[in-house]
């Protein structure tokens, strides 16, 4: 468990939950700087409909942190002005199956904007969503549209697994001057998730990523985390997907090389170059739907450049391409069974 | 007098509106004035859009609070028929109660409410045709029990068990029900207001009279397909009526932040050249009236209304919130339109077409059928155990039919339950 | 009327408008009344929103077609100043010209002029300050010439050559001028209404008194973000100008496509609890006194105001297209609102301010002015020769920094190149 | 040239130029059934931009074709309701690049309509829109973004190359029960494009494919167009890119199994994953972004099932990570050059 932690030696710590951890980067970045704003639909009095920024307008300012009409284009599109005019807007989109609305505000005028105007203006905004499903959400609360966003040049796309990342990611995304859409694994809000939806819930207590830093801390976008080392497997995953992977490698006792992306666009392809080389196999793992999920550009990438290493065909694990049912969801989640049987799958592979 | 506003201190010259109350405050809505005199005359259906701007400022009402009816809106129903939309409105209220705790006890996911809010759906429906298409909000269900819907189909489908006719695809509450005229719940807000103005618009190209109803929350409102609706019905002339249906409340924002300056929500139809009534949802009269009046100028190639209709909503927005978090605890109780049923039912007393005898009679009825139905929908299964949901549906009804790569992850499905 | 009408038979009911006047027909605007009267009056800048409810439906207008200046909205402008708008208007009347007629030269890929509506550009910049930042569409070009932008720059730009800003890489006239508080003009219609808006709760944020001021096409109005803007400028009072241009055409649809029903664009923001002003675009007087009012309102804290500005396409959309497909070839000399240089000119001739001598001589300046400015700019490159842009930089300005893949990318193409 | 033609024999044909194949396909149908409509931004009088509907509401009347607002969101909103309705409205996107606003409607709505409601309603539906480059159309008028409507369940997206294939496969799409995307390529709009913009424009006039039947016929949906038969590589393309493939495979004199997708999703795996196992190299093109472009998905696709077939690894040549630049738009274009070089690469692996 390779967490980059060991800089923050000396820095006082505190176990928080990820929607506790995702506040506090809220409330750091808030008190250093005058020009972060925070908004979305109910986020001013209620702080959120997951908690995320319970409390900030009480400490902020109703200026600061305000409830928007229920309108996710318009909330993007504020924040493209307030960003152009040098402030560092942090909307909510309440869930990210509501994002659509907002598709053009965000792919045609944020990421666009220092393009089309060769630097003239910028769009540092910051975009935060829940994602993922886990939570009966049916069709309409339980989507992963993460693909829709790495095609679009100009915009940033990263997803933190751990309160300790979420907290250090999302003080980096605020502090970028591009615009970053910052995505939240609901099921993780609460501890990590290890695939069994029957089991009791695990809690970010005693967890080591839990353990979060008080005060200011980064932690660099385009960078994955190293999750576990090994030698049989690579195993490429982000979000709610990473616990899995290591619940799954943990039961089948293999020796599984586990690399949390953590930052989709930038994306860390050393790092997993390096990984698949050494490995020689490889299996991706998102919750999305399949087809040109961002799993289809991770396997592309990794043949163009691991062709000559590859022992297996690379494999992906993933929702099906369905919407995301709702007394189905398990069935649909890509689980612990579905991950095992494309594990052994790339292990048995001549 | 909002405490709490103070607390939240605003130094900057950016203006944030706030509700009146926050929890902790005093609510005193002293400050809307009820109307006494009972609003705008009721103009030819087939007027001047114009002719009607008033209207979206005023409040169309025909029940006093004393269950007197009055003034040029009274609609002409006979008692039977009254008698008849005061139990879908307890029939409603009903269901929801059960199916709130049966929700507390792990039986569905989710649920939501429409508690305060029934004489809009009731009222609603009893003045249109069945066969004229409803695009429902969440808070809609009074629509399908005003027209008779199986109310054990509708609790399969909050239980998304083997009697879900959605076969568990959907979450609680979200119905669909073609042969009812009721068309499928969207999640997405806002998205079937303009979706009503092209089924409208069809009808009109088919030369049929019937026409489409669609609702939105007065928050949803902001969303940008409200204006497309209001535009392209407009532009059009589509044979729609348009509800925004303002219970006060967005989850936790008021009416105020998707309001801003506006005077009403009736009012944005205005601009647009539509058609604007303003009415007390409270008072299943007026809700009749409004809608009946919107029906026959669509029908008759008016074009389409904004009805606003003013209402609160009594409970919280599902059983995902607390209202005492954002709001008096007892701001429902202190909200001056007072309660629908309790309305209706004066007034039926009042003509002497019931009595409490009755009513508490009624209420039993209700009582007793919503729990035997619940039970009749719950051997069909609940999350709480087994949904007895086949699982493969879940690869159904993507497309009209399969295609070969999802037969092959169906394939890849089976695998996994091997 | 229509002749061309009869011939698309529409049997159904669904209503499709149409425009009065098509190919063919003999154009008659005498049905639009032109007001003698001189609209409504004055009021105070920081009124009630609704106060102004009248003026969304009305005309403001300054100049008669006499040359005369009358009524309240007569403001206090110097016989300099309104020279220097002349000569705004004629500047980019002239460089319109000849870019078009260069673009029929194969020079640049595309042009978009505004003739028939450079009153309202020049008119609105004069009335602002130069650091409140526009947020304009592809025909405000006089904003640009009005505040002293370099018209070799602009030339430039739309030459997409190495003298461009933009390092070709916009397509011409999607002008980004930061210095002249001149927002980066999007390709999409629409999406700058709701950024302007956010800008402007920047500025009250930061407790400056600087405002934003946001154009659209009247066919844009369509698009949700138009929504978005006069909800979000009405919750949080935003200092802004929202600026409506129906200049009648959007491509080849009428306005009444986008209008339907609806009186007028500035009626739009009526419901919403906005400001509203409809003046005569082709009144540089006119534009100038609204622009200041509602830019003294919205500094003053009073929020936003919708103004329409009622105008004409004189030229086809782009060139692109050809208008005498889908209007009458001599619409614009029947359309009777007049020139705005001509009526500016009269103007200051009436006051004794100006001689035909005098407007020639002007004209002549202009016209040698940008011939030779154009001159200079073409030096740099253009799209018929070589554009003298380095191909790399299209790698540039994607990210603050680059990107290893984009690092990547640029040397496959350096690949390509050998 | 593998024309499906062949059954068409006793057909009469006539020569058509892309935007007349798609008008022809639009006067059949409409002449057909009185419940094909169809809109969008000045499609009605003027005949759309593109002219792709001139002389339609002259001749079907004024409530069949008729102009919309500008509200790409509002024009595919009406549709969906209309086909719920029993219409078959064809809406036309004026450029793919403003096709965003209306994202939400077709992702959230049109394509899980059937599913959300169990079938109860459906919305077959057709979109038409041009896409690509190749007119100096700039970030605004040049977009291919196919990829954000393949990752969707329930929609169907597809792109034609030629006059022939336009017509029977927008007939295909109006008579589909299930929404479908009808992209156009607007470069090919008026003849094939070898990828050399200097050369004399090539008209439709002369080449088999502009050969058109007149009345009824369909290409049907899923199937992929197997354009040139050959050994040494397979060439996976679609719209403008399909004539770059042929003319680079034959200035190189190559062997190419060139494979004219035509359907992106349903997808025609089956000839692609027989092409590649017979060739052992492929090659893939798209005019759109790189990372997560449609590219993605196909390259995955072969490497699952073809991976022990593969002698070299996929290439994908596609536009750069950036908007489509102005005045580089033949820099940004993957043109001759481009495609080249990865041909040249794969044949060279060993
Ligand atoms: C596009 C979209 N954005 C956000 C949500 C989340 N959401 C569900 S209900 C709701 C509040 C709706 O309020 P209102 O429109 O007033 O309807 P009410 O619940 O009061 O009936 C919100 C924000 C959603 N479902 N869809
Ligand atoms: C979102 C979007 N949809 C469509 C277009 C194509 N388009 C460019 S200009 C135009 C007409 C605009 O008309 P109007 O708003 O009246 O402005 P005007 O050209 O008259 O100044 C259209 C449809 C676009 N640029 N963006
Ligand atoms: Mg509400
Ligand atoms: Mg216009």
């Amino acid at each position: 468990m390779a967490k980059a932690a060991s800089k923050h030696d000396n820095m006082k710590t505190q176990n928080l939950n990820m929607i506790e951890a995702i506040r506090d980067a809220l409330d750091v970045k808030m008190s250093q700087d005058k020009d972060v704003l925070v908004f979305g639909e109910d986020v001013g009095y209620f702080g959120g409909v997951f908690r995320c920024t319970a409390g900030l307008q009480e400490k902020h300012g109703l200026h600061r942190c305000f409830d928007t009409p229920i309108s996710e284009g318009g909330i993007i599109g504020i924040a493209v002005g307030m960003a152009a005019n040098g402030l560092r807007p942090v909307a909510e989109i309440q869930f990210a199956d509501y994002i659509y609305p907002a598709y053009d505000q965000i792919a045609s005028e944020a990421a666009r904007l220092r393009y089309r105007s060769n630097g003239d203006f910028t769009a540092p905004l910051t975009i935060r969503t829940p994602v993922g499903g886990g939570i009966y959400g049916g069709t309409t609360h339980s989507q992963s549209p993460e693909a829709l966003f790495t095609h679009i040049a100009g915009l940033k796309t990263i997803i933190p697994s751990n309160p300790y990342d979420a907290k250090g990611m999302l003080i980096s995304a605020i502090e970028d001057n591009d615009p970053v859409l910052f995505l939240e694994p609901k099921r993780l809000y609460n501890g990590p998730f290890f695939g069994d939806p029957h089991k009791p819930a695990v809690s970010w207590k005693g967890q080591e990523l839990g353990d979060v830093p008080t005060g200011h801390y980064t932690v660099p976008l385009g960078k994955a985390r190293h999750m576990r080392k090994g030698d049989d497997v690579t195993i490429l995953a982000y979000g709610t997907m990473v616990w899995i992977a290591e619940a799954v490698a943990d039961e089948m006792g293999i020796s599984a090389d586990i690399l949390d992306l953590r930052s989709l666009l930038p994306l860390d392809i050393d790092a997993i170059e390096a990984s698949v080389k050494k490995t020689g196999r490889c299996v991706i793992l998102h919750e999305a739907t399949r087809t040109s999920g961002f799993g289809a550009e991770l396997s592309a990438q990794v043949q163009e450049r691991c062709f000559y290493h590859l022992e297996a065909p690379i494999q992906r694990v993933t929702g099906w391409d369905t919407p995301y049912p709702h007394a189905q969801e398990w069935a649909y989640f890509p689980g612990p069974k579905r991950v095992g049987i494309a594990i052994r799958k790339v292990l048995e592979a001549a | 007098m909002a405490k709490a506003k103070n607390s939240r201190k605003n130094t900057s010259r950016l203006y944030v509106p706030e509700p009146p109350f926050r929890p902790g405050d005093t609510p005193d809505y002293s400050h809307i004035a009820v109307p006494s005199a009972h609003s705008p005359s009721r103009p030819d259906p087939l007027c001047e859009a114009h002719e009607t701007s008033e209207h979206a400022l005023g409040l169309i009402r025909v029940l006093n609070f004393n269950g007197e009816t009055v003034g040029d809106w009274q609609p002409d129903l006979s008692a039977e028929r009254l008698r008849g939309g005061l139990k879908a409105m307890m029939l409603t209220r009903a269901m929801d109660d059960r199916m709130f705790n049966m929700q507390r006890q792990g039986k569905m996911s989710f649920y939501m409410k429409s508690a305060g809010e029934e004489a809009v759906s009731v009222g609603h429906a009893m003045a249109l045709r069945n066969s004229d298409m409803v695009f429902p909000t969440y808070r809609q269900q009074g629509v399908l029990i005003q027209r008779g819907a199986s109310m054990k189909d509708m609790m399969c489908q909050c239980l998304s068990n083997s009697g879900d006719l959605l076969d568990g695809k959907s979450i609680p509450v979200l119905y669909s029900f073609r042969k009812h005229g009721f068309f499928s719940i969207s999640g997405n807000l806002g998205t079937q207001l303009i979706q009503a103005v092209g089924w409208a618009m069809s009808n009109a190209y088919k030369d049929s009279d019937e026409i489409a109803s669609v609702f939105t929350g007065e928050g949803a409102t902001a969303e940008g397909d409200f204006h497309y609706a209001l535009n392209f019905a407009s532009t059009y002339r589509a044979p729609c009526i348009l509800n925004v249906v303002n219970n006060q409340w967005a989850i936790s924002s008021f009416q105020g932040i998707a309001a801003g300056e506006g005077e009403t929500f009736a009012a944005r139809g205005t601009g647009y050249g539509l058609a604007t009534l303003r009415v007390d949802g409270n008072d299943l009269l007026a809700v009749y009236a409004a809608t009946q009046w919107a029906a026959e100028r669509a029908r008759g190639g008016g074009g389409a209304t904004l009805i606003e209709h003013f209402t609160y909503r009594k409970s919280g927005h599902s059983t995902s919130d607390d209202p005492s978090k954002y709001r008096p605890e007892n701001e429902p109780d202190v909200w001056p339109f007072g309660d629908p049923v309790e309305r209706l039912k004066m007034h039926l007393i009042s003509i002497g077409e019931w009595d409490e005898d009755r009513h508490k009679a009624l209420e039993d009825e209700c009582k007793i059928f919503v729990r035997e139905t619940y039970k009749s929908a719950e051997a069909m299964g609940s999350l709480s155990g087994d949904t007895k949901v086949n699982h493969y549906t879940m690869f159904e009804e993507v497309y009209e039919n399969s295609l070969p790569h999802l037969d092959e992850q169906k394939r890849a499905f089976s695998q996994e339950l091997e």
